[in-house]
C-alpha cells in the first residue's frame, strides 16, 4: 500500500471551530477528554463524547467540576495518554491550580479555553480576549508556558494539533486560545491525510529502571516520560523537587529546576513561535492581532491597500512565549502600529513593553462583547 | 497468632524509634522499656509471647520480631564477617591435621 | 508474624531518609505498614500500584514506598486517580486522604468518585483536625473540641465520613482505627480487590495538635481512648442507647457487587466496535 | 453541475422566531455551498437565550475566496420568517440588497420591494408546520442563483436523520415550485452578474 502512490485521504467537512478542535485533536492522538461544560466550548465535549468510545481506549469522561476536569486529564496523561479539556473563563479560573501542578511536574496536556466576556460570568455568549494574561500567569508563581491562538476553524485544526505536539515534545500544559466567534463559526475545513500529518508523542526512557531520573537536567531540558505502571516508578510532586521526583529545599536544586524549566522552553523559542506576516514587505503602518481579531484586521489591511496605505498584518498564533524578534522586526519597520484587541489592552501592553518608545503604538479596544469590525481597523489605519 | 513464651526475640532498630511508646505501653507482657534515651529497648526478651502486637503497631517499622535461634539479616551478616576468633583457629587447625 | 517488618522495609523507598517525617506515634506509619502488607497479601506487583495522595500529613505517606506514587493538589487526589485509572484499568490506584482533604475542599470529589462507583480504593486518614498547618479545626473536629481555630469550642457538627459515602452510592463503605492493625488489612485489602468504589475510613488521631488540646497528653493517652471507645458494627447494635453516642464503630457499612465505571466503559468501547 | 458563479462575500442573513429551525436551515444551505459547490462559507449564528423563543438568527458569509471576516457587515438577502426579526434586521440590508419574508408571519413589510411567501401555509399543506425552514429552503434555492437544487437535495439527505427525510423533500419541492411558478425571473435580478 505504501510504495503504490496513494491518493490523498483529505475529506472536506463543514464544522464548527468547536468541532475542529476535536477533530485536530483525534488526529495528534488525543484519547482522552475530560471536562465540564460551560459555554462557548461545549460542543467540544459533545463532539468528544461522541467520537472517542468508538476509538480503541478512548475515554470521555465528565467530571464534576473543572477542577476535577483538569485533574482527571494529568492523570491520564501520566498514566501514559495524549489528554485535553476544554473550558470557558470561569472554569478556566478553577483550573488555574492545576495548571500549576501540570507545569512543575512536566505532564503534558492540551487545555482548550474558549473566551467570552469576563470578569466572572459575564457574558456567556459574547466573545472577549480577555483571558491572554489569565493564560500567562494565572497560576501562582514563576512558570514558563506555551499559550497558542486560533482565528478560524481551519486553523483550530491545525493548532490543536500543534498544541498536542508541543505539550509532548516539551512535557509542559499547552494553552490553546480561542474565541466565541471561532468556535461558533462553522466553516468548510479539510481534514488533512493522517499520514502526512506531523504528531509527535512523548519520548519513553528506554533504560533501565534503576537510572532513569524522571526530571534528570539534560541538554534538551526534558526528560523522557514513561506511563505509571511500565516499570519506571518514580514520584510525581507538586512540591520543587530534585531530579528523583523526591521533594526538596535545597536553594541549588530548586534553582537547577527552575532553571530548566524555563530553559527547556526558551532554548526551543524558534520551534514555539508562530506568527503569520501578511502584506508586511513594504509596510509602513502593522495592525498586529491574534485570534477572530486578526481576520477583521485582514480585510481591513486589504481594503486600507486598496486605499493606497502601506498597511500589513502581523497575525501571532503564539502569544506566550512571546513572539518577540517578530513584534521586533515589525516595530523597526513600522513608525506606527495598531494592536486590536478585544480587551483593555492585555497584548499591546507586551508589544509596549518590547516597542520601549521606538514607535508608536495605538490600541484599539472594544470590550462590549461585539466582535471589532474590519471598518474600526480600517478607520484606525487611514487616521494613522 | 500468639505462640508459646520464649520462642521469639525482639529487635528493635533504635535509629528508626522516635520512641512513642506505644509498643512499651500496650504489649501484653511488658518485653521493652523505654530508656533514658527516650527510646525503646528490650527488657524482658523471654517474656515475648509473640502476639505480633508491637511490630504491625510500631509506626516506624522499628520493631521486627523473629524465630530465636533466626538471625536478622544483619546478625547473620555481622555472623558471616566477623573477625575469626582464636577458637576458630583451633578448629580449623584441628580439622585440618585430623 | 515473624518478619513483617522485613517485609515491609522490602517496599520503603531506600534512598528516602528514615525515619519518616510523622510525628512519633502518628498513625500513619501503622497505615502505611498496613497498606504495604495488604499489597503485598494480594500478590501486586509494585509496578501496577498507584498510590495518589493529597495534601497533609496523609499526603507526605506516597514517598516513602516504592509504588508509582502522585502527590497531588489539595483534596483533588480523586480526581488525579480518576484520570490515572479511566487511562490504564489495568492499575490499581489507591488513593490516601486526610479528613479536610477529602471532606472539604475535596467534598464534591468524593462525592461524585462515590456515585461514579470508579474502582479506586479510598483510604480518608481521619485525624479529627488539620494536622500539617498547626492544628485548625476541621469538618470532622468533634462538637465542643478544641483546635487553633476554635478556641472556644467546636460549634459545628463534625461530618460522618462513612455515612456520607455510604449515601452518595460508594459500594464499599468501612471504618477502622490504627489501633486495630490486622482489621485495618482486611479493610484495606477488600477495598482494594473490590470492583466499584472502595471507601475506608481510618481513625488516625492527632495528638500532636488534635491530643494536645483535648486534654490527651501523649500519643499512648490517645490510643488508649481510642480503643476503648471503639466496638464492632456487632457489638455496637447491643450498645444501651445511652452509650452509643460516643462510640466509635468500625466495621463494614456497605458492600454490595457492583461493575466499575471503567469497566462499563471498556463495555461500551467493545459493544460500539463491534467487538462482543 | 454547472461552473460555479464568482462571488466576493456574499452575505445571508435567516432570521425568524427560535424554532423555526432557522439553524438548521443555517446549516444545510452552509453546508451545501461549502461541500457541494466549492465555495467558502462561514456560518455564524446567534447563541443563548434570544435562541429560545425570542429572535433567531444564522448569518452566511459567501465567498469564491478566502473569507477574511467570517461576520456579516451588510447584507446582501434577508430571509425573514417572523415580523420581529424582520423589524430588527432589515436595517442592515444593502440598499441593493433583497429582502425575502415569510408572508404568514410577516404582515408589515418595511419596503415594498420584497419577494414573499406564506412558507408557514405552505408547510402546514404538505403536511408538518415544523418543515417551514425546509419550504423555504426550496424557495432560496430558485432564488439563489449560485445554489443548485441537486446540492441542497444532498446536503438535505446529509444532515436530516432519515425518518423525515420524506415530508422535507415534499417540503422542499414545495418551495422550489412555488417560487420557480411566481417569481419567474428573480433570480436575474442579483447585480453581481
Amino acid at each position: 500500500m505504501a510504495a503504490k502512490s496513494r491518493k490523498k485521504r483529505t475529506t472536506e467537512i463543514f464544522a464548527l471551530g468547536n468541532e475542529a478542535v476535536v477533530e485536530g485533536a483525534l488526529l495528534a492522538g488525543c484519547t482522552f477528554y475530560a471536562g465540564y461544560p460551560i459555554t462557548p466550548s461545549t460542543e467540544i465535549a459533545e463532539e468528544m463524547s461522541a467520537r472517542l468510545p468508538r476509538l480503541r481506549g478512548g475515554v470521555f469522561i465528565q467530571m464534576e467540576d473543572e477542577i476535577a476536569g483538569l485533574g482527571a486529564v494529568i492523570g491520564a496523561s501520566l498514566a501514559g495518554r495524549k489528554a485535553m479539556t476544554a473550558t470557558s473563563g470561569p472554569g478556566f479560573s478553577l483550573m488555574q491550580e492545576h495548571i500549576g501542578y501540570a507545569c512543575i511536574t512536566e505532564v503534558p496536556l492540551v487545555l482548550a479555553n474558549v473566551m467570552r466576556t469576563g470578569p466572572s460570568t459575564g457574558m456567556p455568549t459574547s466573545p472577549a480576549q480577555g483571558d491572554v494574561q489569565q493564560a500567562r500567569w494565572g497560576t501562582h508563581g514563576d512558570h514558563p508556558i506555551i499559550v497558542l491562538s486560533a482565528g478560524d476553524v481551519q486553523e483550530c485544526l491545525h493548532m490543536t494539533v500543534t498544541a498536542f505536539n508541543f505539550a509532548e515534545k516539551y512535557r509542559t500544559p499547552v494553552i490553546l486560545l480561542l474565541d466565541e466567534v471561532t468556535a461558533h463559526t462553522r466553516e468548510k475545513i479539510t481534514l488533512p491525510d493522517p499520514d502526512d500529518t506531523y504528531v509527535f508523542s512523548r519520548l519513553t526512557p528506554s533504560m533501565p529502571p534503576e537510572w532513569y531520573l524522571p526530571y534528570e537536567d539534560n541538554m534538551r531540558g526534558v526528560s523522557p516520560m514513561p506511563p505509571l505502571g511500565s516499570g519506571y516508578r518514580y514520584h510525581v510532586t507538586g512540591l520543587i523537587h530534585d531530579d528523583h521526583g523526591y521533594p526538596t529545599s535545597n536553594p541549588k536544586e530548586v534553582e537547577q529546576l527552575m532553571q530548566r524549566l524555563f530553559r527547556k522552553i526558551d532554548q526551543f523559542f524558534y520551534d514555539i513561535q508562530m506568527v503569520d506576516e501578511i502584506m508586511c514587505e513594504d509596510a509602513e503602518i502593522c495592525v498586529i492581532a491574534y485570534g477572530c481579531v486578526a481576520r477583521a484586521a485582514e480585510l481591513a489591511v486589504q481594503q486600507a491597500r486598496e486605499r493606497g496605505e502601506k498597511a500589513g498584518l502581523l497575525k501571532l498564533k503564539t502569544l506566550f512565549p512571546f513572539p518577540r524578534p517578530a513584534v521586533e522586526k515589525m516595530i523597526r519597520k513600522c513608525p506606527t502600529l495598531i494592536v486590536p484587541e478585544m480587551n483593555m489592552g492585555q497584548m499591546s501592553r507586551e508589544i509596549k513593553r518590547v516597542n520601549n518608545g521606538q514607535s508608536k503604538i495605538h490600541t484599539l479596544n472594544r470590550v462590549d462583547g461585539q466582535i471589532i469590525t474590519p471598518g474600526q481597523i480600517l478607520s484606525r489605519i487611514l487616521k494613522g | 497468632m500468639s505462640g508459646k513464651k520464649g520462642e521469639t526475640r525482639v529487635k528493635i532498630f533504635r535509629d528508626w524509634c522516635k520512641g512513642c511508646g506505644i509498643c512499651v505501653a500496650f504489649c501484653p507482657s511488658q518485653v521493652m522499656k523505654l530508656d533514658n534515651q527516650g527510646k525503646a529497648r528490650v527488657v524482658q526478651d523471654d517474656e515475648c509471647i509473640n502476639c505480633g502486637f508491637c511490630e504491625i503497631h510500631c509506626p516506624d517499622f522499628a520493631i521486627m520480631v523473629h524465630p530465636r535461634e533466626e538471625l536478622t539479616p544483619f546478625e547473620a551478616y555481622i555472623e558471616e564477617v566477623r573477625p575469626a576468633t582464636r577458637e576458630d583457629l583451633q578448629k580449623t587447625r584441628n580439622n585440618s591435621t585430623g | 508474624m515473624a518478619k513483617v517488618t522485613q517485609l515491609i522495609h522490602n517496599y520503603l523507598r531506600h534512598s528516602k531518609r528514615f525515619p519518616h517525617v510523622f510525628c512519633p506515634g502518628c498513625g500513619h506509619g501503622i497505615v502505611l505498614g498496613s497498606l504495604i502488607r495488604s499489597v503485598h497479601s494480594l500478590g501486586l506487583a509494585k509496578d501496577d500500584v498507584v498510590l495518589v495522595a493529597g495534601i497533609g500529613c496523609s499526603g507526605r505517606i506516597p514517598v516513602y514506598v516504592d509504588f508509582n506514587s502522585v502527590h497531588t493538589t489539595h483534596g483533588r487526589a480523586l480526581t488525579f486517580a480518576t484520570g490515572i485509572k479511566m487511562a490504564n484499568p489495568r492499575l490499581t490506584v489507591i488513593v490516601i486522604m486526610g479528613d479536610g482533604d477529602a471532606l472539604s475542599i475535596g467534598g464534591n470529589h468524593l462525592i461524585h468518585a462515590a456515585r461514579r462507583n470508579i474502582g479506586l480504593a479510598a483510604l480518608v486518614l481521619n485525624n479529627h483536625i488539620y494536622g500539617m498547618t498547626g492544628g485548625q479545626s476541621s469538618c470532622t473536629t468533634p462538637l465542643g473540641s478544641y483546635s487553633t481555630t476554635t478556641p472556644f469550642g467546636q460549634l459545628e457538627e463534625e461530618f460522618d465520613i462513612s455515612r456520607v459515602a455510604k449515601v452518595c452510592g460508594s459500594s464499599f463503605v468501612a471504618r477502622t482505627t490504627v489501633m486495630q492493625a490486622r482489621h485495618m488489612d482486611k479493610m484495606i485489602s477488600t477495598a482494594i480487590t473490590h470492583p466499584g468504589f472502595g471507601m475506608v475510613e481510618i481513625i488516625s488521631p492527632c495528638h500532636t495538635q488534635f491530643g494536645r488540646k483535648n486534654r490527651f497528653k501523649t500519643s499512648v493517652d490517645m490510643y488508649r481512648w481510642l480503643q476503648k471507645k471503639s466496638v464492632s458494627l456487632d457489638k455496637f447494635q447491643e450498645l444501651p442507647p445511652e452509650k452509643r453516642k460516643d462510640a466509635v464503630v468500625t466495621g463494614i457499612f456497605e458492600q454490595k457487587d457492583c461493575i466499575g465505571l471503567e469497566e462499563k466503559h471498556a463495555r461500551m468501547r467493545r459493544e460500539l466496535r463491534g467487538e462482543t | 453541475m454547472k461552473k460555479d458563479l464568482r462571488l466576493d462575500r456574499f452575505e445571508i442573513r435567516l432570521s425568524g422566531l427560535g424554532g423555526q429551525g432557522i439553524l438548521t436551515l443555517g446549516r444545510i444551505m452552509g453546508q451545501a455551498l461549502a461541500l457541494e459547490h466549492g465555495y467558502q462559507v462561514a456560518q455564524t449564528q446567534s447563541y443563548g437565550p434570544e435562541a429560545r423563543g425570542g429572535a433567531s438568527r444564522c448569518d452566511l458569509v459567501i465567498s469564491s475566496q478566502r473569507i477574511s471576516y467570517p461576520k456579516t457587515i451588510s447584507l446582501d438577502l434577508l430571509v425573514a420568517l417572523g415580523q420581529e426579526a424582520c423589524n430588527k434586521y432589515f436595517a442592515h440590508l444593502k440598499p441593493e440588497g433583497f429582502l425575502l419574508v415569510d408572508t404568514f408571519h410577516v404582515t408589515q413589510t418595511p419596503t415594498n420591494i420584497f419577494w414573499g411567501l406564506p412558507f408557514t401555509q405552505m408547510a402546514r399543506k404538505v403536511g408538518l408546520v415544523q418543515t417551514a425552514n425546509i419550504v423555504a429552503l426550496g424557495a432560496l434555492t430558485h432564488f439563489l442563483p449560485f445554489m443548485h437544487a441537486s446540492a441542497v437535495r444532498k446536503s438535505l439527505r446529509e444532515i436530516l436523520p432519515a425518518k423525515i427525510m420524506e415530508i422535507n423533500q415534499k417540503a422542499f419541492n414545495a418551495g422550489l415550485n412555488r417560487a420557480k411558478k411566481e417569481y419567474q425571473d428573480a433570480p436575474e435580478k442579483w447585480k453581481f452578474f
